[in-house]
């Protein structure tokens, strides 16, 4: 869970990082009334959950409130990246004099924890990394480890930290820690850290990315208004209505509309439908253990989809019970109907089940099952795949 | 004859009276395993599909001689339950539930390699030792005894995988499913390097996919390896993963993609197959 | 730092340690206005900082508002080992049918934290652990550990904690174990954990006593009213004016005022006058490097105390330096006077130094020196101590 | 010669340009002490009487060789000091300043024993190898080189028995100042266990107080002992402390009274002294 400046701000600030007095605004109208009350000249930054944002012009400076208004009206015009502009973020201009970088983050090869930091900040961060490394100095922790001050102090040394502001940068790279383990963060950056020309030093970026899979331990987080969001830039109506839905789910360009059990072979099926020349329409995966309501939402999705020529299913039960998965199969031609070919495959757990139900069903409704084309362990994959290429062909007549 | 778990196994399940654990401990049951007992905390005392449950860990492990766990717990219970196996004298864990918080499995990966315990998961479909044990929720249909290892992050390209080695032949010695999860109990490093070790197992299929890092790190296993991997990735044409910031790109380098994956194994000895069909035609041709 | 049992609780609950809804009360129409509200029968119980207090009659119940006023009336006026009652705290009536312990606390020799727990709680549990030890559990564990659910559920089970209620006996244990290190605790005691007759357990009793020299880490205490507090019984009012000024002082029924340097030797001084026959008037203790106005009114304690007859005084400088205790004997001398007979020694850090003070202002005021005998290294602590004594023995005549 | 420090050792002061610190190293030095520079962070690079300072105690030690470190710092910074200072390859620590935290003293004894480290403290006036190297707070003028070890929770016994000692010719070899905190980095059987390895250490004079465990801790230790030990304990005639809760009665027994602690000492071989003058006169009848 990505969190947007001004939340990593919040964040910083409990934990005594040093960061600016910023308000946030929604419109150029509030843009304009937090400006007349300020005296100093102040940047507008854009929040958005991508970076990149300075440089596609998401950040602006301000001398007044009316200069401010009509910035704010540009930026809010703005997508970066596919992410519409809905807050700015309002800060006094700062006079920056050095750029540091701190971030601390998981080494998931070696399971520890990185405290990584940089004299030379900013946004070439990454190119420093790979032309000097350095000048990128890098501390590992173990999970249980606290960082002293007396560590984050040669770091801040390492990186050129002013003598008299070194204990002041060791508190900083140790609260970020510190924000880290307590937060479960999976990514917390400050980039850049400035020292000002008035000598202090101050966060002016934040980035953090919290594990959402701990959110639940941190309730305070919701007190802070920070809350579950959506992360990927603006969906197509169909990726919305997927996540309404709960389904991972991205639309492609092509016209196989993937059916697939889990994110295993919900990624390589899509390889085997370009090795056999075809393009697969979206990517999608059931999750665990789907249960026939979402089994019949994925297909929903699909037969709605007017690029999609042929659907391809593939189902290998293992938590996700064949026997679950014909009901959802069944649930969706009886509630919904097919309206396009599908050519399936069906194994894995409780997959005779699966099979019982479906012949049933077909003995009852032989029309329910007019485009479906259902197979078992007996035939491979490959040839599933295949016959899907052949089919989308046949159909899409192109 | 087999890694990691095997017909002498005697395995416990955490976890044994929920919904899922319940019900997979008696497929496990069907198949074989040599399931000893469980622990429910608090429902100590009672049994289930004859066999006893406990309140902790040390308990069933006292009782039974249980020496293998597999947990089927709500994700959040997940790490005290894996220290509590660990401390209590488990030598190998399963962890199938998805979403554990990351942090919390630093603390079960730290506390497993400082007392010399193998941990798989979490977010995996589990390990099967075909014929012998079946540990997860692994669909027995498509497994059988035979001399092929498999390696690989997802549960379904496992079911494929075996299904491959099953229908042309060559069947497995054990298939071991890593995890799906953004920080594992084990790599595929470890796993290969028990492959290794193993003198049934007369070659290994290595399944990983785009995204992480825990493929390349094997690289270096596989070139000391003299029985021969076989290598599939998948995400060749899905589109490249976001990164984790700047830290995440100086941490773990270029982030790579399912190509440069397949390459740096080939390039450390691997072979590379790219559909499950490829796979008993490699092991042809090596004269497996 | 010792808590008030409300206080306690208050933390408990921030733990999720399950307590009863509890009201204070600092007067009895205070009480009888908070009994008037509750439609159940309740128990009063006396709020001071010392143990014993049920057997001390400080614990009473009541089953409506007038019985409640009337019962108050004669608690609030017990002194409980010398604690006053001044505040009560009023609770609905537990039916109980089982009493544990639970304790957390280090154990100074190895170093470790130390969870202790039996099955047999209440008042007799020194009796229990000194009789039946192994009705008594304990687990120790680092600083550093963590203390797991699985853990304590197995003390739980030990102490006889009901399958039923295992998971919530040890969440309690857990919490108490955190609450004890997250607020630097030298001691939590649940005693007792009660099962009621509805099956729930409650913590009906705290004791928490903190570190004073940790207190600086927990703000937050203060928000929660929880502020140093004086934990001796009623005090003297000499102790009281100590107290006041920061020194620690403990009256005795001796004759002879003690003013010694560090409490080390002011332990063993108050032996070495016993060792030869006489009686010390208090205890002292200086501080490390007292200042001069310190030493003033430590002599101003003795001076008007009419029991004490002769002041013996000690000081070997370490960081108390002879020179600032000379300056501070000086101020003492000029400001305020000596009444009584002092004699004293004077050696270590300074004491060159210490011994020109005292020979300058002598030469100046003869006088100020008339009833001091200072002595130096060359007499041994011992002879002075036996002075004291006779000294004390020709002023006080008996 | 001497425990714990010598005038080849090399000493390092943590906090050497507060008031404190530069107050006691200026007396160290003046005493001999090989000091040869000390800590301050943000202030590296300065020098205070002639010796350098450094940001951390890591580069002290690279640029100096300090082996010993004394810590004058507000008891709030102590722990993370202390550990600096173990964790940096200091193989004695002196921790002069009082009322540290005892959570923080549990993570400094944790670090120390993990390392090899003795610490002394907190709230102890220091050791001193009289005519080689004085660490602390303690006044030079009691102290004379000699043949008598001596151990003890209180500055101002230490001193007082030195002085005894020195003015009955015996002299000492290491004087050790154990502190007055709750929680201590090092206990009396430690230090004794140290003096009877000592060739020049012909006795030990051990003085403790009523209150605390550590002086029952030490009978162990005495009773292993060839080296003569004696001891004093203040407190005979005070009124009995206060008791930890039932927690503390459960964990640390009957809490010693002065007699009770003597008594356990005198049965395990130590030689009880109720006044400074009965010191020479036993060390005498010992034939030291």
């Amino acid at each position: 869970m990505r969190l947007y400046e001004f939340e990593g701000k919040e964040l910083f600030r409990k934990f005594k990082i040093p960061v600016s007095d910023g308000r946030i605004a929604k419109s150029p109208d509030e843009v304009y009334e937090i400006v007349s009350e300020l005296k100093y000249p102040v940047v507008l930054k854009s929040q958005v959950l991508t970076g990149g944002r300075g440089k596609a012009g998401g950040i602006k400076t301000a001398d007044g409130a009316n200069e401010a208004r009509t910035v704010a009206e540009q930026l809010f015009k703005l997508k970066i990246k596919g992410f519409p502009v809905e807050t700015i973020l309002i800060e006094p201009r700062l006079e920056i004099t050095q750029e540091y970088y701190l971030g601390v983050t998981i080494d998931r090869a070696r399971y520890k924890l990185v405290v990584i930091a940089s004299g030379e900040g900013g946004v070439d961060i990454e190119e420093t990394a790979a032309k000097t490394p350095d000048k990128i100095f890098k501390q590992s922790l173990g999970i249980e480890d606290d960082l002293y001050s007396f560590d984050a102090l040669a770091i801040a040394k390492k990186i050129g930290i002013p003598t008299e502001l070194l204990k002041n940068g060791a508190a900083i790279i140790v609260n970020l820690y510190n924000l880290f383990r307590k937060y479960d963060a999976k990514l917390v950056e400050i980039n850049p850290l400035v020292l000002t020309a008035d000598g202090k030093l101050n966060a002016a970026d934040s980035r953090v990315s919290l594990d959402d899979d701990a959110v639940f331990r941190h309730p305070e987080l919701k007190e802070l208004g920070i809350e579950k969001r959506h992360e990927e830039g603006e969906m197509t109506p169909r990726e919305q209505q997927a996540t309404d839905w709960g389904i991972p789910y991205l639309d492609l360009d092509g016209d196989i509309g993937m059916f697939p059990g889990g994110a295993g072979f919900g990624i390589m099926g899509n390889d085997f439908i370009h090795y056999y020349g075809g393009k697969p329409a979206n990517f999608m995966d059931s999750g665990g253990g789907p249960s026939p309501e979402r089994i019949a939402k994925m297909l929903v999705l699909l037969d709605e989809n007017p690029s999609v020529k042929v659907i391809f299913g593939a189902r290998f039960g293992g938590i996700s019970r064949c026997d679950d998965f014909a009901r959802g199969v069944l649930m969706f031609l009886k509630d919904h109907g097919l309206s396009k070919p599908m050519v399936m495959r069906m194994t894995g757990n409780m997959w005779q089940e699966g099979v019982r139900i479906f012949d049933e069903a077909k003995k009852e409704n032989p029309e329910l099952f007019k485009h479906v084309e259902a197979h078992g362990i007996e035939t491979p994959i490959e040839e599933i795949s295949k016959k899907a290429v052949e089919l989308a062909a046949r159909e899409g007549g192109n | 004859m087999a890694i990691l778990v095997d017909k002498n196994s005697r395995v416990m399940v955490q976890g044994i009276t929920g919904g899922a654990g319940k019900f997979h401990t008696e497929r496990m049951l069907e198949y074989g395993t040599n399931i000893v007992g469980g622990t429910s905390p608090g429902k100590g005392g009672q049994d289930v599909l004859s066999k006893p449950v406990f309140d902790t860990v040390v308990e069933c492990v006292d009782n039974t001689g249980a020496d293998v766990s597999v947990i089927f717990l709500p994700a959040r219970f997940v790490m005290e339950a894996a220290i509590e196996a660990i401390r209590a004298g488990i030598k190998f864990l399963v962890v199938i539930p998805e979403h554990i918080p990351i942090h919390d499995m630093l603390h079960v990966r730290r506390e497993a390699v400082a007392r010399g315990v193998t941990v798989i998961g979490g977010n995996t479909a589990g390990v099967i030792s075909p014929g012998q044990a079946n540990l997860g929720i692994m669909p027995d249909i498509a497994f059988k005894p035979g001399r092929v290892g498999t390696v690989s992050r997802s549960g379904s390209i496992t079911y494929y995988v075996a299904d491959t080695l099953t229908q042309s032949g060559y069947g497995e010695t054990t298939c071991v499913g890593l995890g799906g999860d953004p920080v594992l109990g084990s790599t595929f490093d470890e796993i290969l390097l028990k492959f290794e070790e193993d003198d049934a197992t007369k070659a290994v299929v290595m399944c990983g996919e785009i995204g992480g890092v825990y493929e390349e790190r094997a690289t270096d296993a596989i070139r000391t390896m003299k029985t021969p991997v076989l290598a599939m990735i998948g995400g060749i044409y899905a589109p490249p993963g976001k990164r984790m910031g700047h830290a995440g790109a100086i941490v773990e380098g270029k982030m790579g993609t399912a190509q440069d994956k397949l390459d740096a194994l080939t390039d450390a000895g691997a072979h590379p197959c790219k559909t499950f069909t490829e796979i008993p035609k490699t092991l042809a041709k090596l004269g497996v």
